[in-house]
């Protein structure tokens, strides 16, 4: 029977799920009648900014996705890319911002947790991890609380389930206080042949759940990511979702050992919204229609409801379509790893999401227009106004040089970070040739001699004075941080951390970052493979600075020969390559030392990025040259720095002017 | 003055130690174990022997440190 | 020789230990921790480092309590070679196969880093290619790592000379840098017969010059040479 | 039936947690506090009715499992 005893949809009810009025009457004249409670929950997830990226997507298409390496761009679970010898690279970055604000330990174990799935379920085994993380200020009273949390919650994840932890950054400033960004990367590797994606082919194919059993985690999660929070959030407190690493590693063993074994048609990791999001997806992609029996599903709390099973952010799942001739020997396998597997639907032909509970229908809903009908916005955006620059002139020295110095090697956000890096486990697979601290990791693909680089970078304050400078910079700060290692940068993924898109000034910020990520991205040939959009970033109407993190990967032919920042020998010559211009804009000296971050970001010329990575790689290639360095956040002297103190050795600079 | 403060997960919140605890029972042939809950005990001793005194300190301790209140509750216990 | 690599729930870094025994020379099989039966012909078992059962409730715990770990104290009391590293360490311990217990380390934090060891004696099957008093640097990476026994079994420790490393600098000293705060900088302990080894770093990480040193061959040559 | 197996460290054995917490509820400007020693408590459903079932079955499984007996002591206490 269908719509038997319904809750009544109210207005309330429909602000509750985080759906406006005219979303609302957009999905009950798509559906033609007055929506079920499930229905209204499953339409309040797809439709959230998480899953439908209504307020983005429009801009994200304008990015470049295309190369020559590139297999699978954004779309699927992971970007892929071709890395010869019939092999690829999985990787992708996505945030889990508002649970760690609310609990950090969770939040951060999540993050890492559902990043690792949106890998494997590609079918690649994960070798290494990253983490981008942005705290208020150090003497914020709630700070110390959260960094300990998080960095305990990446370590407790990624040590347990067992991949290195080897790059990513850690950065403080006033405008994170109330809202802070925790962006978690994974990288896998396969081989090409052994690459799976969502999409379900074949009518009456299996629907297989695997994994932990559904609670009431998170319920709401997905819609949580786009709340604004104010002072109440404290109260505001969905059930947590809690990760289980341990869970996590026996479900990357089982699902590698399905796809070996060929099981599997088609499968995808339960992110946000769980169950409704990854079975639409699966459907609509495939063209086909999609019945659950939720009887069928393996629940660890008793009554559950349809709503609940449906919106459900249990951790540690997957969705799978079987060769149905397979059945035996996938079920053996996950028993095998003690896990369940229950088969829980069906494919059909009708292009309809059915729904059935205890012999009920719950929810009936159109496929393909669940996700293609979702809203598109194309919000009011201001143009950010273009600031001043300020030279070297321009600015007084408060201090002496040399106390600057010091002053900025020993400030937050260009301190050494060791104190967090090694609370991660970065040696485990013992292919980690480039450790955390320089400009990118250097990890080799199984005995080599192949290596991949990976870093992850951006300058907030860059981005805030000039979105569209700052995206340009942050795409080509990675860009160099893959040559200074001596790699060749082959994709990129981001995960793009905004305010409130609904405010003209912060969709602005988007609108140009974007642009400027573009245009470096296709003038430096670093296609966007992957990612993930993170808006409402916002607490009490202040927004975050815009963070557009980009995580890079590069390719090494020959690991052997990666550079490192370290200087080598006594009597080698200091070679600085690129003009320097005395930028001061928005620079961590200003900041730091002068305490205010005006003026205008440096300008980024594309083209001298462009070859100055080529030679640069050439000369690591050539084994010319012994130390090389990225010159970022705090300039030349921060980089020599660097260089002197990670090779006890120290530096003789002549005098420019 | 000793005191005992204990903190055990909130109903609904996933326990991953208490579900492999249970799976461990079972493989080692110890039947009839339905659900295990892991939580944590401290065994605290304080200076004051006035007991409302002893119990605010040790509430304000396991609101403040010894408790996640986003995911556990506690219970304190003064032994005297 | 004939190495068995028991792999349990959890278990993370069997290939690192794999790879390393084969450079050395060895053969190397598989185990499941739910087997009866060690392979035919298993000379040492190998307990890996990682996180065994998530290392819920106790480290190594629930993992001490599988089958195989039956066979394998069997192979002990026979006289076989046992070599637990990290996991396997606390593994061992709580498998009664080692004295004592591998408790929370004292900075209450995961340490990932490289570290100085002090070789106390190189008359046994895992270290007679090394020199005894020799400081290697190989790394750690664990939460529970503070060897932690009563003051009965640490004399007898330290008498029977059953120290296989203790934490140091660069220098040798074991007054520092020791990671974890375990009595008397002890990172390995041996058995009465000193053929099972339990120690908390990991030598099978520093194998190669690429990915930082070749300290941790020593021990791996050694068992090639005992077998 | 509910019963909970409380599992303490033995009395001179090292705790490094309750040090450590020691030291942070002071950092939080809790005075008073002398020690701290960390236990973990199981809370567990047993199928049986049976109470001296239960406590055997509880008894068998805190010494097999739950606690190490090197440098734990336990206490079992049927809720009923």
């Amino acid at each position: 029977m269908f719509l038997k005893n319904e809750p009544e949809i109210t207005p309330e009810l429909v602000k509750a799920h985080g759906l406006k009025p005219e979303e609302y009457d957009r999905f009950v004249a798509l559906i033609g009648r007055t929506p079920t409670i499930t229905e209204l929950g499953i339409v309040s997830a797809m439709w959230n900014e998480h899953c439908s990226y209504k307020s983005s997507k429009i801009h994200l298409k304008t990015l470049p996705t295309k190369g020559k390496r590139v297999v699978y761009g954004p779309g699927e679970n992971a970007g892929v890319v071709d890395i010869g010898d019939g092999m690829v690279v999985a990787f992708k970055m996505e945030s889990h911002n508002h649970p760690s604000y609310i609990e950090p330990y969770q939040g951060a174990t999540t993050g890492v947790g559902g990043i690792l799935r949106d890998v494997f379920t590609m079918g690649a085994r994960p070798i290494a991890c990253l983490n981008a993380l942005r705290f208020g200020e150090p003497d914020h009273p709630k700070t110390r609380h959260l960094v300990s949390g998080v960095v305990a919650g990446i370590g407790g994840y990624g040590n347990s389930f067992g991949v290195p932890t080897v790059a990513g950054q850690v950065g403080f400033h006033p405008r994170y206080n109330g809202n802070i960004l925790v962006n978690a990367m994974a990288v896998g590797v396969a081989k090409r042949e052994m690459i799976f994606t969502s999409k379900a082919t074949g009518v009456g194919m299996p629907i297989v759940y695997l994994g932990s059993k559904t609670g009431r985690d998170g319920i709401h999660g997905a819609t949580m990511a786009s709340a604004e929070f104010d002072d109440k959030s404290e109260e505001k407190r969905p059930t947590v979702q809690v990760g289980d690493p341990f869970a996590e590693k026996l479900l990357l063993e089982a699902c590698l050992e399905i796809m070996a074994k060929g099981c599997v048609i088609a499968i995808q990791d339960m992110g946000a919204a769980g169950l409704t999001c990854s079975a639409v997806e699966m459907g609509a992609k495939g063209d086909l229609g999609i019945e659950l029996d939720l009887d069928k599903v393996p629940c660890r709390e008793e009554g559950m409801s349809a709503y609940e099973m449906m919106l459900s952010e249990s951790q540690e799942r997957m969705l799978m379509v079987l060769h149905p001739h397979k059945e035996a020997e996938a079920r053996a396998i996950f028993v095998k790893w003690g896990l369940d597997f229950a088969v829980i639907g069906h494919t059909t032909d009708t292009l309809r999401f059915v729904i059935k509970h205890g012999g009920d229908v719950k929810a009936d809903l159109p496929i393909k227009e669940l996700g293609d009908e979702a809203p598109e916005y194309d919000r009011p955006w201001s143009e950010p106004k273009k600031r001043f620059a300020i030279r070297k002139g321009d600015v007084p020295a408060p201090i002496s040089n040399a106390e600057a110095l010091l002053k900025l090697l020993g400030s937050p956000d260009l301190c050494s970070k060791r104190w967090v890096w090694e609370q991660y486990d970065h040696l485990i697979l013992g292919n980690t040739v480039q450790q955390p601290g320089g400009d990118a990791a250097v990890i080799r693909i199984e005995d080599g001699p192949k290596g991949l680089a990976t870093t992850c970078d951006v300058t907030p304050r860059y981005v805030e004075a000039d979105p569209f400078e700052g995206g340009k910079q942050a795409v080509a700060e990675c860009w160099r941080n893959l040559c200074a290692v001596g790699a060749e940068p082959i994709a990129l993924t981001d995960n793009l951390n905004f305010g409130n898109p609904e405010r003209p000034e912060i969709m602005g910020q988007f609108v140009m970052a974007i642009r400027g990520i573009g245009e470096a991205a296709r003038r430096l040939d670093f296609p966007v493979v992957s990612g993930n959009v993170s808006l409402y970033n916002e607490t009490n109407g202040q927004g975050i600075l815009p963070t557009p993190t980009i995580g890079g990967v590069g390719l090494l032919e020959d690991v052997t020969k990666s550079a490192s920042l370290a200087f080598k020998n006594v009597g080698d010559a200091i070679v600085l390559i690129g003009e320097t211009k005395g930028w001061l804009g928005a620079s961590a000296y200003l900041a730091t030392i002068c305490g205010h971050e005006e003026g205008a970001p440096p300008p980024v010329d594309l083209d001298h990025e462009f070859h100055h990575g080529i030679i640069v790689r050439q000369l690591i290639e050539r084994g010319m040259v012994t130390a090389v360095h990225d010159l970022s956040d705090g300039g030349l002297a921060i980089g020599l720095a660097e260089m002197a103190m990670a090779g006890n050795l120290g530096a003789m600079i002549q005098d420019f002017d | 003055m000793k005191a005992r403060v204990t903190v055990t997960l909130k109903n609904g919140v996933l326990d991953p130690q208490g579900k492999a605890i249970e799976g461990a029972l079972k493989s080692f042939g110890i039947e009839g174990v339905a659900s295990v809950r892991q939580g944590k005990v401290f065994d605290i001793e304080v200076e004051t022997q006035d007991k409302s005194r002893a119990e605010a300190l040790l509430k304000e301790a396991a609101e403040k440190l010894l408790a996640n209140m986003v995911v556990e509750n506690y219970k304190v216990e003064v032994v005297g | 020789m004939h190495a068995a690599v028991i792999t349990f729930p959890g278990t993370n870094r069997e290939g690192d230990v794999a790879r390393a025994l084969k450079q050395a020379g060895a053969k190397v099989t598989h185990a499941w921790h739910a087997d009866y039966e060690l392979p035919k012909g298993t000379d040492l078992v190998v307990l890996p480092g990682g996180f065994a059962y998530g290392d819920y409730m106790r480290t190594g715990a629930i993992a001490a309590r599988a089958h195989i770990m039956d066979a394998v104290r069997a192979h002990a009391a026979k006289g076989g070679y046992v070599l637990g590293i990290c996991n396997g360490f606390q593994v061992a311990c709580e498998a009664g196969l080692l004295p004592g217990i591998l408790m929370r380390n004292a900075g209450l934090k995961f340490v990932c880093r490289m570290q100085h060891l002090r070789v106390e004696r190189n008359d046994t099957a895992f270290t007679n290619a090394y020199t005894a008093g020799d400081i290697i640097k190989v790394c750690i990476a664990h939460g529970e790592g503070n060897y932690i026994c009563d003051d009965e079994t640490l004399k007898r420790l330290e008498g029977e000379a059953r120290v296989g490393f203790r934490y140091c600098d660069a220098a040798g000293d074991i007054t520092k840098e020791n990671p974890n705060g375990s009595l008397n900088a002890i990172a390995g302990i041996y058995s009465e017969n000193l053929r099972v080894l339990g120690m908390m770093p990991h030598p099978e990480n520093l194998i190669e010059t690429l990915v930082g040193g070749t300290d941790g061959k020593g021990l791996f040559a050694s068992l090639g040479k005992a077998a």
